[in-house]
């Protein structure tokens, strides 16, 4: 079974914020009014950090977008009163919109901040059917969502390649952050085939997880000279 | 561990603590008793039997795509140009409509709701399913369609799923 | 069992009858016409993809949009397009937010009330052109056909051709395009001789210096540059930043070398000093392709004092450090990184540029390339050639053409003023203002939003004003249409034909087609078929000039050029992996279409054309400079002053040349002035601390201010959303007792704005930083009211040659607002 | 008033029945206060149905505020009563007799609202009913769903089951509501037989209901404990809410008595004794109280773990400085000063280390809640927490519930247990006695 797994060099990243942009338009994933927005409600599936390291002037930027690290080992899905939030055999964490019942705790789990909630009703674009993405169904209020890792897109892959008898190939199967990145840096793709792009990725000797001694296992791995 | 369902000791407790909420719950109910008049009274059984039309050739997007897709007006021009082919006092509403050169407003009966991703070439392609599970055995439907044949319910499509050992996970069909 | 939560809420509420969930701001944010919305709900939901050309910013990014059912509804990177590659910045990214905007026009308007009063009535195309034709036809006849004007902004190519061919033909030579381009271009043509600014070979380096260049974020291709940069750590490049903020671009360099704004020239020409004390530069190079190195006598016989000895003399390290703020150390450790690491390119950008002595900064930044010898053959600054584009057929010109083009153009260089630009929004907007030497009687606004991106917001209105007919052809009104008297709407890019060619700095010459991906949403039409209508309606032979039905027909003649040449190819897929081996391929000949159709559907089909065959600097061996080498010491400026001085002057030649630089504000004297030197910048000395302005990827020029996920995503770094903010250094926040998120007063002499402040490390201590971008005053409902625009509070200067706004010459005084 | 032959005049403890039958303008006054408060915080609530729950100040990362603060708080309280009672009847203490029936009652009431909250806090109220459909057992929140029905339904039927000889008397009484009477007292009439059930029934349960009680506040804590979060992941939060609940359930317990010993004069019963003993225990829980707390936050200062300790510091120093340090002066330092002198240990000396106790605690819940979600271990921006009108109505209206439940409870039902008191009388002093010789060695003479 698959392992669906990301690798970020942050080398390479220059933190143009392409992905968040993709993320948000792929996945339908609201804009906020200006008041909601100063109050810290904004939701982003793909957040940027941003943190500064040293004294002036040798300062250094730590840059790092962050997804759902969609964890192995979730403590996210452990607290779920009503499973809908899961992981699933391919190791994708997924958020059941409908069976949502919106009592914030996977959030609050989360070591990684990764969840948002829609505080209000979704408005941007009501009524105008057509710039949605149609592949992505839209949330309402009161429900927690986050990256999916682009689920939609391996249903359809998968459905591709069981039209051509194959197996998925390498790359096939990207996010939509991991196919927009102008700087290359995010790889996707599973980590069980040990000839994929991020199996290699993952063994480099810059990759490294966040909070590995959590123990919930994260898929996201991040290439750093710097740690 | 295994997730319980339903019926745990648990859920009746609960049960009691919130038979309130289901007093709620039953007089929310909503009925869904609405079936919708076709602007045709199609007949299915005569153009499959009698014409010898497969599926596919006026839901054309069954093999090939998510969506079969409602037949547009230019399906139906392709046989009833002008001239009436029959007597039947439907085909005159039709030729109306292939004269103004309007769409026909079919009412669609089987709606899939947004959150769901449902691909009919993977069923009917890939999966290699007989439309008639689904939609019964419209061969022998003589008059239009008003309601569905299998409910689109998750029940319906997880039973199904079951009873053919296939996947039954929420991301393959939920999005 | 799912019970609809509106259901829920009436039994709760016990309320029967419709409840109205939700209800903020942002509802029906766009706004689509009924049919496109009925072809999405019932379509069978086929997926297609069409490639096409940003038109966001003048990068040009080649971007794929999704459709389904014909409708767009994604986009992403055109991943055979070489310049982007398959990325695209958050901006392009979300380009179809800009289709689908409420606020777009559904057809021409004509305003009613004041200027700004928000006031128009829907006017028919019939009627707005017929307006304009009658207005024009009719100064035409009684000679006044030089009281028109095109501002245009950053077209080039088929669309700067129809413009500059339909005022040609009608008969004034006022066709101006408010876009850097232009004015940043004069240094590199003072020191090259050619007006192209080349491109830079980041890959192959082995240190990029760059002196405020933030080519990640607002240089002339982020996304292009990005791409180069994501190699680094495989290439082995190191990357230092010179600049007075830590820019994203400085964020990303190993290291960050912070210099006070005003001083990059002086900083460049302290490590110059260091290469020519220790012996680091390219001797052959400085010795047989350069000018001005050595002291020289000039045919006169008049000595010359040299490169050389004007740096050892005026620029060691103490001096410079003294101005710059830059450690001596650190200036020597730079000067020797500099010269010892093989392949060292230097990159001059909007930060030394921006400024009243951009020219000279960035002539001393470009000297160090000089001195590295980086024009050889391959080395890291180079030119390449034009994409062969067939020109338009050439003009007849009728007695009235003939006659208007001869006049004095309203935006060309003035007496005192700007002598190397060819166009000068200050001068532009202070001769309309003054109606000197004429008055303006018809202004055309293409594209740009000039008065809410320049400094001279006063004396621009003011023009504006004096001008009886402004026609704009926005597709949501802005500041500047405000002012116009007729809008004609312009399709958004993703409706419209164009192309893209040859974006400076970007190291290969190429086009990238633009087709409309959509059929138009609303009544809305190519402002080249409109100058091409308008001509036809005005006849004789302006209308004759016009020799193509439509724009599409002028692109696809002048596209006809690339198929006839032979040189190039279509972008291909297969480019990604094998793009190196391509760039250093030579004699490169690709031809695989048998007749142009081919060729053109060809390039509908993959986005673009590119020929990445390098031409190297000298351009065989040749600067084409007067001395015909790199010209430390630039004669075209020597000579330019002298012509100028002397036009109208006494005969006294150095006087009058004495006189025309202390017009020019220029305090350097005798060879100094056409030499690379630091040119103090005349700031006040009552304020305390630096203003300079930044941009940010989501809202290049304020543009992305129309898109509400832009202005949420305006300060995704530092988690500012739909809010501008002030970045202040930690010591200095201190001393003046702000912390983060304080609203703070930020005074200069010309203004103050009220804006939160976001204390940080990585800026100056005495500079202060504000974006550009928000604060607007109209642009639709998502950018009116949010932030505030920095350059109402910057002092109405440019630089000095070249006409370049100057947005680092301002000092301010900061205090927390109460 | 027309006072004639009142039923009651001639019972013993006329006074306890009293409030029953006599109602004063104030009452009408204070109801009509609280209805209003009540209509406040449901429209408030209708408002949040409508809108979602944007109206609340809670935000990314604090996705948890008000109405887990107070779902903490209230289940906290209502450990006064059924688990004290029920602690003091196991353990025969004889002058319990006029406080559980009090005890009892804050329990039920204050559960039910507590036990409201996590459904005011959901996204999707209307989608509560997937706890059934698609529980998970594993889920904390189900443990507390769970073990929160058990101790309601144990603490209702605890507080009915000891009311019915009461009951049987009031509808011997005859006068308003008799059939309520006659259906509640289930045909009590007080013989041996129903008497002996009766006892045992209580024995059974009150047995029953200690586990109960100290399993719902250790499930509560689960909540927190069970995620990985720096200021909540510890193995102490069990028995410190527990104990944190005893704490403010004596208190709001002793708030309670001193009110309805004003209003309802019922000092003959409620003698200085009680609330002596009562603040004793109330003084020993907040040393216990302290000892937790001082070894948590111990623990985690010298552990010196990075997050742990943005947390602490967030508590100590930062925003959340006046809070905590309020929370220990409410807590210890007036309880200690109060309580522990004879000088202060006055009845106001005991309601105001009282109310200081119920708002030390609340304020501990909220600094358990925040906090730690103000901090998220990922560099972001720190949150701000800023409660709105709909939280503090919402709050507020839980307070109104509580007391106007109280007060509606006093109307129908003695607020004093009338045959335990009456028993007391009768058979207390001989129990005790025999009990208290059972305690000794036996003396030559006896048995």
């Amino acid at each position: 079974m698959a392992k669906w797994t990301m690798a970020i060099d942050l080398d390479r990243c220059t933190g143009c914020g392409a992905c968040m942009v993709a993320c948000k338009t792929e996945n339908n994933v609201p804009i906020v009014t200006p008041e909601e927005a100063h109050e810290g409600r904004v939701m982003n599936w793909m957040e940027m950090i941003t943190e500064y390291e040293g004294d002036y002037p040798n300062l250094s930027v730590r840059r790092m977008p962050k997804p759902c690290f969609h964890c192995d080992n979730p403590p996210c899905t452990r607290v779920c009163p009503v499973g809908a939030t899961y992981r699933n055999e391919e190791g994708l964490v997924a958020q059941i919109y409908h069976r949502c019942i919106g009592c914030r705790y996977c959030m609050v789990a989360c070591p990684f901040t990764a969840k948002v909630f829609n505080w209000h009703e979704p408005i941007w674009m009501e009524g105008a059917d057509t710039c949605y993405n149609p592949d992505v169904s839209r949330r309402m209020v009161g429900v927690v969502e986050k990256c999916s890792f682009c689920a939609h897109r391996l249903t359809k892959v998968k459905e591709e390649a069981d039209g051509e008898d194959r197996s998925n190939n390498d790359g096939e199967y990207l996010p939509a952050c991991a196919e927009i990145c102008p700087a290359d840096a995010i790889t996707f793709g599973d980590l069980e085939d040990r000839t994929s792009a991020v199996y290699g990725k993952s063994r480099d000797y810059r990759a490294h997880r966040i909070m590995e001694d959590l123990g919930v296992e994260p898929k996201v791995y991040y290439l750093s000279k710097r740690t | 561990m295994k997730e319980l369902k339903t019926g745990s000791i648990a859920s009746v407790v609960v049960r009691f603590a919130y038979a309130g909420c289901l007093i709620l719950s039953g007089a929310c109910a909503i009925s869904s008793g609405d079936e919708p008049d076709q602007p045709i009274a199609y007949n299915h059984k005569l153009h499959i039997e009698t014409v010898g039309l497969e599926c596919a050739e006026c839901h054309r997007y069954v093999e090939t795509s998510a969506a079969a897709t409602l037949p547009p007006l230019e399906v139906c021009r392709s046989c009833h140009e002008s001239e009436p082919l029959t007597e039947s006092p439907e085909e005159t509403v039709l030729l109306k409509y292939v004269a103004d050169g309007t769409e026909i407003p079919w009412k669609r009966i089987y709606h899939v709701p947004d959150h769901v991703y449902f691909s009919h070439r993977r069923h009917v392609v890939l999966g290699e399913l007989d439309c008639g599970l689904c939609h019964g055995v419209m061969q022998e439907q003589t008059a239009p369609v008003r309601s569905a044949f299998l409910e689109v319910k998750m029940e319906n499509c997880m039973d199904c799923h079951r009873e053919h050992k296939v996947t039954n996970d929420c991301l393959s069909c939920h999005r | 069992m799912e019970i609809s939560r509106r259901d829920f809420v009436k039994l709760i509420g016990g309320i029967s009858g419709s409840v109205a969930l939700g209800g903020c701001a942002l509802d029906e944010v766009l706004e689509i016409p009924e049919r496109i919305v009925r072809r999405m709900r019932t379509g069978p939901g086929l997926e297609t993809w069409k490639n096409t050309v940003c038109g966001l910013c003048p990068a040009g990014c080649g971007m794929s949009v999704r459709l389904i059912d014909s409708v767009p509804v994604g986009i992403k990177g055109n991943g055979q397009y070489p310049v982007n590659q398959g990325g695209l910045c958050p901006l392009g990214l979300n380009a179809l937010h800009l289709l689908y905007h409420p606020d777009r026009l559904k057809g021409p308007v004509r305003r009613v009330g004041n200027p700004g009063s928000g006031k128009w009535e829907p006017v028919s195309w019939d009627e707005a052109l017929t307006t304009i034709a009658d207005r024009l036809t009719e100064l035409r006849r009684s000679g006044r056909s030089r009281e028109v004007a095109v501002l245009g902004n950053t077209e080039r190519g088929v669309m700067e051709e129809h413009l500059r061919r339909f005022l040609t033909s009608y008969g004034s030579p006022n066709y101006f395009r408010f876009s850097p381009e232009q004015n940043d271009s004069v240094p590199f043509a003072l020191v090259h001789g050619r007006p192209d600014i080349p491109s830079f070979d980041l890959l192959g380096a082995g240190l990029v210096l760059s002196f405020g260049a933030n080519f990640l974020e607002d240089g002339w291709s982020p996304v292009y540059y990005t791409k180069l940069y994501s190699r680094h750590r495989e290439q082995q490049t190191r990357y230092i930043q010179v600049e007075s903020r830590m820019s994203m671009t400085a964020s990303n360099a190993e290291r960050w070398i912070p210099v006070r704004p005003g001083t990059y020239g002086a900083l460049a020409l302290g490590i110059a000093y260091v290469l020519i004390r220790e012996d680091l530069f390219n001797e052959r190079f400085v010795r047989n392709d350069t000018f001005g190195f050595e002291d020289w006598v000039d045919t006169a016989g008049t000595k010359h004092i040299g490169f050389r000895n004007i740096v050892l003399g005026n620029y060691y390290p103490e001096k410079v450090s003294e101005i710059t703020g830059v450690p001596a150390a650190t200036i020597l450790e730079l000067g020797r990184l500099v010269g010892s690491t093989p392949k060292t390119v230097v990159i001059g950008g909007s930060g030394a540029g921006d400024n009243t002595n951009g020219t000279f900064s960035q002539m001393a930044v470009q000297s160090l390339n000089a001195l590295l010898g980086n024009y050889d053959p391959g080395g890291g600054v180079f030119f390449h050639g034009h994409a062969p584009l067939d020109r338009f057929p050439d003009l007849t010109l009728d007695g009235p053409a003939k006659a208007g083009i001869r006049a004095e153009p309203l935006g060309g260089p003035g007496k005192d003023a700007y002598p190397l630009t060819g166009f000068s929004i200050d001068r532009f907007a202070k001769n309309v203002a003054a109606e000197e030497p004429y008055p303006l009687s018809v202004l055309f606004l293409y594209g740009g939003n000039p008065l809410f991106q320049a400094l001279n917001h006063q004396d621009l209105s003011a023009a504006l004003k004096k001008v009886p007919l402004v026609v704009s052809f926005d597709t949501i009104i802005n500041e500047t249409s405000e002012y116009a008297n007729l809008v004609l709407p312009e399709h958004t890019f993703l409706e419209n034909w164009g192309e893209v060619s040859d974006v400076p700095t970007v190291g290969f010459s190429h086009l990238g087609i633009r087709q409309p991906v959509v059929e138009a949403l609303h009544d809305t039409r190519n402002a080249g078929d409109v100058f091409i209508e308008l001509a036809r309606r005005i006849g004789g032979a302006v209308g004759s000039s016009a020799p193509f039905t439509d724009y599409l027909g002028g692109l696809k003649h002048a596209v006809r050029g690339l198929y006839r040449s032979g040189e190039g190819s279509v972008v291909t897929r297969g480019q990604k992996t094998r793009w190196l081996e391509y760039l250093q391929q030579r004699g490169w000949q690709s031809g695989r279409y048998s007749s142009f159709d081919e060729f053109w559907d060809q390039l509908l089909t993959h986005g673009g054309w590119w020929n990445p065959v390098r031409r190297d600097g000298k351009a065989g061996g040749k600067f084409p400079t007067p001395s015909g080498k790199y010209e430390f010491y630039s004669r075209k400026l020597m000579d330019e002053l002298h012509a100028r001085a002397d036009r109208g002057g006494t005969t006294d030649s150095r006087g009058n040349l004495e006189s025309l630089l202390s017009r020019l504000d220029i305090a350097a004297r005798g060879d100094n002035v056409a030499l690379p030197h630091h040119e103090p910048v005349p700031y006040e000395g009552d304020r305390p601390l630096y203003l300079v302005t930044f941009q940010v990827l989501p809202n290049r020029d304020g543009v992305g201010a129309a898109l509400p996920m832009m202005q949420e995503m305006f300060g995704y770094a530092v988690h500012a959303h739909w809010e501008s903010w002030v970045e202040i250094h930690p010591e200095t926040a201190a001393a003046a007792g702000i912390s983060s998120g304080d609203w703070t007063w930020v005074e200069s002499s010309v203004g103050s704005v009220r804006v939160r402040a976001r204390v940080t490390p990585g800026i100056m201590p005495d500079v202060v930083a504000i974006p550009f971008g928000m604060g607007h005053t109209s642009y639709g409902r998502y950018a009116r009211g949010y932030g505030v625009n920095p350059n109402t509070i910057l002092r109405n200067l440019h630089d000095r040659l070249s006409g370049k706004p100057a947005t680092g010459a301002t000092k301010i005084r900061i205090s927390r607002a109460v | 008033m027309t006072e004639k032959h009142l039923p009651y005049e001639h019972e013993l403890d006329a006074t306890l029945y009293k409030p029953i039958y006599h109602t004063g303008k104030g009452y009408y006054l204070t109801v009509a206060v609280l209805l209003a408060v009540i209509v406040w915080a449901l429209y408030m609530f209708y408002m949040q149905l409508r809108t979602g729950l944007g109206l609340t100040g809670m935000a990314q990362p604090i996705s948890w505020g008000f109405y887990i603060v107070n779902f903490v708080f209230f289940i906290g309280i209502s450990h006064a009563g059924t688990l004290i009672s029920a602690i003091l009847r196991l353990s025969k203490a004889e002058w319990r007799r006029p406080i559980t029936r009090m005890a009892e009652v804050i329990t039920a009431i204050v559960l039910a609202i507590g036990g409201l909250h996590p459904i005011i806090d959901l996204g999707r109220p209307d989608r509560m009913l997937n706890l059934l459909t698609s529980g998970r057992l594993q889920s904390p929140l189900l443990w507390d769903v769970t073990s929160i029905t058990a101790y309601f339904t144990a603490s209702t039927v605890y507080l009915y089951v000891p009311m019915i000889p009461d009951i049987a008397r009031l509808r011997d009484q005859g006068g308003k509501m008799k059939w309520l009477y006659t259906f509640m007292a289930w045909g009590f009439t007080g013989t041996e037989r129903q008497k002996h059930i009766l006892n045992r029934a209580i024995n059974i349960l009150m047995v029953m209901v200690i586990p109960i009680a100290v399993s719902v506040h250790t499930v509560i804590s689960y909540i927190f404990s069970m995620t990985l979060q720096p200021g909540w992941h510890s193995t102490i939060f069990g028995p410190y809410f527990v104990v944190g609940a005893i704490f403010s359930g004596i208190a709001a317990l002793l708030i309670v008595m001193i009110a309805f010993r004003k209003a309802f004069h019922l000092e003959a019963y409620l003698k200085e004794i009680h609330f002596k003993y009562l603040s004793t225990l109330m003084l020993i829980m907040s040393i216990i109280w302290f000892y937790f707390t001082f070894s948590e936050y111990l623990t985690g200062v010298f552990g010196d773990e990075p997050h742990e300790m943005d947390i602490i510091m967030y508590k100590f120093t930062g925003p959340f400085a006046v809070f905590f340090w309020g929370m220990v002066v409410c807590n210890f330092v007036i309880p200690m000063v109060l309580l522990a002198f004879k000088k202060f240990k006055t009845m106001t000396g005991i309601l105001v280390a009282s109310i200081a106790v119920v708002t030390g605690m609340w304020l501990e819940r909220l600094i358990i809640v925040v906090p730690s979600l103000a901090n998220p271990r990922m560099d972001l921006p720190m949150g701000i927490y800023i409660p709105t009108a709909t939280e503090w109505a919402l709050f507020a209206g839980g307070i109104a519930v509580f007391i106007l439940g109280f007060m509606l409870f006093a109307k129908m039902f003695p607020l004093i247990s009338i045959w335990e008191i009456e028993e007391g009388r009768k058979e207390g002093l001989k129990e005790v006695e025999e009990r208290i010789h059972s305690y000794l060695p036996s003396t030559p003479g006896t048995t």
